[in-house]
């Protein structure tokens, strides 16, 4: 027995380690379920007003920047390749590069909400904002609020996810620095990571479906 | 065989508030729901007193019509999010699962307390929602209603109810990992008991819909809130999109309601009976027939709303099929007591009970299912009796018997049988008095949620609210004398009913752990042929 | 006391004698099955009760044969009801080609009727007896439900859409009108009556007073509001001329073709933009706000009398013709 | 590696760092691909090869990054059900407005 196999302790409930791991792991997938259901409700919406509503759609989608989103899709990406390789990095059991990993993914984290932050104050200053200030230039004013309302609910929750997310990386980083995590142990970087990528998968759904409607025209 | 010496168990592991309030045992942490949704149930019953009061004369009398809307609105609110929806799984399932599997606890014992806490939140916002002035939606928050015309605590109310969703993912998640990873060798699928299978379908749901709900009530918050006009229909927006989204969950948050009750009582029709359960194959299948098959249904609340003809049909044609897994399951527990070994205690009265309750619910929901008719009665008190059938005569009967059954374990205690068994008559009696007239009334065309009423109706009205006040007192008698076995009843022993099943292995109260050791399983469930009766020891 | 009990509503339209006729094989399927249940259940208690605590009954697994008959005889039976209920349904829910027109607003907490021939009602409904009569029906602001207990009809009342349900009286008489959707404090006052009458009496009710139609009421309209500029009928004008279109299938500016019906008018006023016709600028301005939902059925109204051939055709357009002539 | 690791996860794969970089490349090529098609007007199917291309990036992301292609079977599962909830939630409700005009006959 190594040292290490002495730190794999399982709690009073699980029988060994392998069962609490297998456990978790279920357990983690099971509740990226819920959360696919819960941004099922919002894709719903959109999939019934967009096939009610087209053209509106495609002229609203023409006001969101395709710059800053295609950005923000590539830094996004980026950011799961880097939570990829913390967790390569602690099974492999380097220390060091999961640290620097888990932090470079915080980074792109937080430059994809910077860009949001950026995105959204520019909707304010255009009067693309839902509710009585909107002010849109152009045909079907009323179903582009409706598209406006679903951007903002939709890229709203998302980065809500980003938030926590950032939250969950600052603790990881924390507990990698002081050497919690081993070859044996490592389950809440991986679980977490499953975590970061359904947020990014959530990212590649939302960005054709917001920002590449009609983008011919 | 109680010695002298107090022997250690789950309720004397550890004394005071924090033992309590921080405890991760499952058994403490089914009793802390036990507590609070006891509390939520008497509240919603006096709402319910309060309604039938006001409806005993078809005049305005009692209340104001606000303060009527307010009233069904939160009895709504309380008696599904706060007690029905946790009832039976997070009281006898945080309970009995664990000790049913083989297990010392749940999966996450942390995460099990942590929705408690995320239940009491969720009351504490809808109850602050409720003392400042009430919410007069409805529990269904129907749009554009909830989102432009009602001047009540919506948002508060919105907030508790998505708060509260989190609870119940969270116990759904539990259970899932739990009855998947944690089983003890030998206990193959095919040897869980059925109410560990009624709890998997359960959670099954719990994990596919609720999150539905919570975006939907999320987004009806947002709308109130910063004018997101997603079902604003100035917009364009579809008022209907808010009803699919909302019935999505809502519908098979009846078979939240109901599933957990079915698996209570396969394991009473077994015990008294002294049989194995007729069918447990298509018994345990039907569970999960009923989970599937109950996601497809939903739009059979929305037949008269203008929906599409031909969506319309397609509902109505899966509506007819959820309804052969729970035909299955009644056939299937008669047929059970087919050369049984048939007693009557209290328990079983209350199996007997929700059998019958449960058919007349399920036929009448058959009129529902059918368009034409649904046309007819739906939005009247036709609906409200049927859904009260299957709530309240099937899933609180369920809860009840299930109580009565395992409360020796949780107590170890026994209840007074008698007074058990004259409660159990008082329910089925108050309850087909309270709710038999409503289907008349409904067919008769009054529609739900009035306030005042034509006087033809006055006297329908009079048998329900006389009915309701007997129900009242059935509701009262078993938290009186269970609350009074606490201290006085009869020590009841491991295992009082002779039943089979891991939890009745182990002493009562179960110690902490749940078992000494692992224990190993080597036969089905239900094997009473090789478990009789005789055996039993002089308790 | 018994006389104040009533156990069954009365039947006054085709569509109660249809839905009566389904609901009582319902209910005796239901009571076949409920007492089979109920039966068994206390012969078996009864019979197998336990007579000593030696009993060891033997465990029976259960029976594939049964398993399966009682999964498919209720499935059949329900199939029955379902194609049954079906076409109960599919029936009630679309209006016959010759059903008069009958328009509805909801608003809280009261019904407004409007009649093509200009009657106005609040909260009652006079009709006559043995002509189908199809309303259409809008609300002003939240969901209501339009419903008569004594036809067995409801239909939800929707704001920013037009739903539709017909009925054809068979009795004279009074009947219940009650809103059977949750809509606000005065939900339960949101009631009326629909009263029934022989058509001699209807013709007499139907004349008394004078009253502009409701198509000419939308005539004015037409010209107050300034539609007739552009909407003029030798089609010169910056809008296509309107003879004739309701009920045809237009082609709009994307390609797509709409049915110019009802909702499609209504959308096109309120909202020109959201399906413009081909061949004309979206440049027609937005009457929301101007218009009220009453008034916006006037001016359907009026727009499906254009270009109607008078007489016999124009009833089944709901043109404001005569009423006598309407007389089968 | 030592008993440890045997003792830990019996079922965890260790992904090799080519196959990380390989779809993270195909990834980015993905998405440049998305953003030229969508500037082309291709009637309707600009949904279609905007969503097959959001499927297929969110596919490998499963696959690869999360490590679903070497997990258990129950999780495999896990994942189709919530994929197919979804198709429910999002089919059976858009059919209502999707037929709403059209009559029965």
């Amino acid at each position: 027995m190594s040292s290490h196999a002495a730190a794999v302790t399982h709690q009073h409930q699980f029988d060994d380690a392998a069962q609490q791991y297998e456990a978790s792991a279920l357990g983690m997938w099971v509740f990226l379920v819920t959360e696919i259901m819960f941004f099922g409700g919002v894709f719903t919406a959109y999939v019934a007003y967009r096939s009610a509503y087209p053209e509106a759609f495609g002229h609203a989608s023409n006001h969101l920047d395709l710059t800053w989103g295609g950005i923000n899709t590539v830094v996004l990406i980026g950011s799961s390749l880097t939570m990829a390789l913390a967790v390569h990095a602690s099974q492999i059991g380097k220390r060091g590069t999961l640290v620097t990993c888990l932090l470079l993914t915080m980074l792109l984290g937080s430059v994809f909400l910077g860009i949001k932050a950026i995105e959204y104050a520019d909707k304010f200053h255009h009067g693309l904002v839902p509710g009585p200030a909107f002010h849109y230039q152009g045909a079907d004013a009323h179903q582009a609020e409706l598209f406006f309302s679903l951007y903002f609910a939709m890229t709203g929750l998302h980065a809500l996810h980003m938030i926590i997310g950032l939250g969950g990386l600052a603790v990881l980083v924390r507990q990698a620095s002081r050497g919690r995590f081993s070859p044996a142990y490592h389950t809440p970087v991986e679980l977490f990571g499953l975590y970061w990528h359904f947020v990014d998968i959530i990212w590649i759904f939302l960005f054709p479906l917001l920002y590449l409607v009609e983008r011919h025209t | 065989m109680e010695t002298v010496a107090p022997r250690r168990d789950y309720l004397n592991a550890d004394y005071g508030v924090r033992s309590w309030l921080l405890t991760v045992d499952h058994k403490r942490i089914g009793l802390l729901y036990l507590g609070s949704i006891t509390l939520f149930f008497f509240l919603g019953g006096l709402f319910a007193l309060l309604i039938r009061l006001e409806l005993l004369t078809p005049g305005p009398d009692l209340v104001s019509a606000d303060t009527y809307n307010k009233l069904f609105t939160m009895h709504g609110l309380v008696m599904i999010f706060f007690f029905l929806v946790p009832s039976i799984p997070s009281v006898l399932g945080n309970f009995l699962i664990p000790m049913m599997i083989g297990a010392r606890d749940l999966a996450f014992p942390r995460i099990n307390l942590l929705s408690w806490y995320v239940f009491i939140v969720g009351a504490l916002f809808t109850l602050f929602a409720m003392v400042t002035g009430g919410v007069d939606t409805g529990w269904t928050f129907y749009t554009p209603f909830s989102t432009m015309a009602s001047n009540t605590n919506v948002i508060p109310t919105a907030l508790g109810v998505f708060i509260t969703g989190f609870s119940s993912i969270l116990t759904g998640l539990n259970f899932i990992v739990t009855i998947h990873r944690m089983r003890a060798p030998g206990l193959t699928w095919f040897r869980l008991p059925l109410f560990v299978w009624a709890h998997y379908a359960t959670s099954i749901i719990m994990i596919l819909g609720t999150p539905v709900l919570a975006i939907t009530i999320l987004l009806v918050g947002l709308e109130r809130a910063f004018h997101l006009g997603i079902f604003d229909p100035a917009l364009g927006g579809d008022p209907l999109l808010f009803q699919h989204l909302f019935w999505f969950y809502s519908h098979p948050a009846v078979y939240i309601m109901i599933l957990p009750s079915m698996g209570v009582i396969s394991e009473l029709i077994t015990c008294f009976s002294r049989k194995r359960i007729f069918g447990y194959g298509f018994v345990a299948a039907s569970s999960l027939a009923i989970a599937l098959l109950g996601f497809l249904v939903w739009a059979h609340h929305m037949f008269v709303t203008g929906m599409s003809v031909y969506a319309a049909l397609i509902f109505s044609f899966l509506s007819f099929a959820v309804a052969i897994p729970s035909a299955v399951k009644v056939f299937n527990w008669t047929a059970t007591l087919y050369k049984g070994s048939v007693s009557f205690e209290a328990p079983m009265l209350y199996a007997l009970g929700f059998i019958g309750l449960f058919t007349i619910g399920g036929l009448t929901g058959l009129f529902l299912a059918t368009t034409g008719v649904d046309i007819h009665v739906t939005d009247t008190y036709f609906v409200v009796a049927h859904f009260h059938y299957i709530m309240v005569g099937g899933a609180i009967m369920g809860y009840l018997g299930g109580l009565h059954f395992w409360w020796p374990k949780i107590s170890g205690r026994m209840y007074p049988e008698t007074l058990a068994k004259v409660a159990a008559l008082i329910l089925f009696i108050g309850f087909n008095l309270t709710f038999f007239p409503q289907f008349v009334l409904g067919y008769l065309g009054m529609p739900r949620r009035y306030h005042v009423y034509p006087p033809e109706f006055q006297v329908l009205n009079v048998m329900s609210t006389a009915g309701a006040s007997i129900l009242g007192v059935g509701y009262l008698l078993p938290m009186l004398y269970m609350l009074w076995s606490l201290r006085y009843g009869a020590l009841a022993g491991a295992n009082p009913w002779r039943a089979t099943g891991l939890e009745w292995t182990t002493p009562s109260p179960p110690p902490t752990e749940n078992f000494p050791q692992t224990p190993v399983v080597t036969q089905e469930a239900y094997d009473y042929e090789e478990f009789p009766l005789q055996e039993v020891p002089v308790v | 006391m018994l006389s104040n009990l009533p156990l069954f509503p009365e039947q006054a339209a085709t569509s109660a004698q249809q839905v009566d006729a389904l609901f009582f094989f319902l209910v005796g399927v239901s009571a076949f099955f409920a007492t089979l249940i109920a039966v068994l259940l206390v012969y078996f208690a009864l019979r197998y009760r336990r007579r000593s605590s030696s009993d060891r009954p033997k465990g029976i697994e259960g029976a594939l044969g049964l398993e399966i008959a009682w999964s498919l005889i209720p499935f059949g039976l329900s199939m029955i009801m379902f194609v049954w209920g079906a076409r109960v349904y599919v029936q009630l829910r679309q209006p016959p080609d010759n059903a008069t027109p009958v328009y509805v607003v909801g608003k809280q907490w009261m019904w407004k009727l409007q009649h093509l021939e200009g009657q106005r009602e609040i909260n009652e409904l006079h009709v006559p007896v043995g002509r189908p009569i199809k309303l259409i029906m809008t609300s002003e602001d939240v969901i209501h439900s339009f419903y008569i207990p004594a036809f067995r009809i409801k239909q939800d009342v929707l704001p920013g859409r037009y739903t539709t349900t017909w009925f054809e009286a068979t009795k004279a008489g009074t009947y219940h009108l009650f809103c059977a959707e949750y809509c606000g404090t005065q939900h339960a006052g949101m009631i009326g009556w629909v009263t029934v009458m022989e058509p001699a009496d209807y013709e007499i009710w139907l004349s008394g007073g004078l009253k502009k139609s409701l198509a000419s009421a939308g005539e004015d309209l037409f010209q107050q509001l300034g539609c007739v500029t552009c909407h003029r009928s030798d089609s010169g004008g910056r809008g296509p001329a309107l003879d004739g279109v309701f009920g045809k299938t237009v082609s709009l500016q994307n390609g797509a073709t709409a049915v110019a019906d009802e909702g499609y008018l209504r959308e096109s006023i309120l909202d020109p933009q959201a399906k413009t016709v081909a061949g004309y600028q979206p440049i027609m301005p937005t009457f929301k706000g101007l218009v009220s939902e009453e008034q916006l059925l006037q001016l359907i109204a009026y727009i499906k009398t254009l270009g109607a051939p008078a007489g016999g055709d124009g009833a089944t357009r709901g043109a404001a013709v005569p009423a006598a002539a309407r007389e089968p | 590696m030592s008993s440890a690791a045997a003792e830990g996860h019996v079922s965890e794969h260790v992904v090799s760092l080519k196959i990380y970089i390989t779809i993270f490349v195909t990834l980015l090529v993905l998405t440049g691909v998305t953003v030229l098609v969508a500037t082309i007007d291709l009637g309707r199917l600009n949904v279609i090869v905007a969503l097959t291309i959001a499927v297929t990036k969110a596919v490998l992301v499963l696959l690869y990054f999360m490590h679903l292609r070497y997990s258990p079977r129950l999780t495999w599962l896990v994942t189709g059900a919530a994929f197919a909830w979804l198709a429910i939630l999002i089919g059976l409700t858009i059919a209502d407005p999707l037929t709403r005009s059209l009559l029965v006959h």
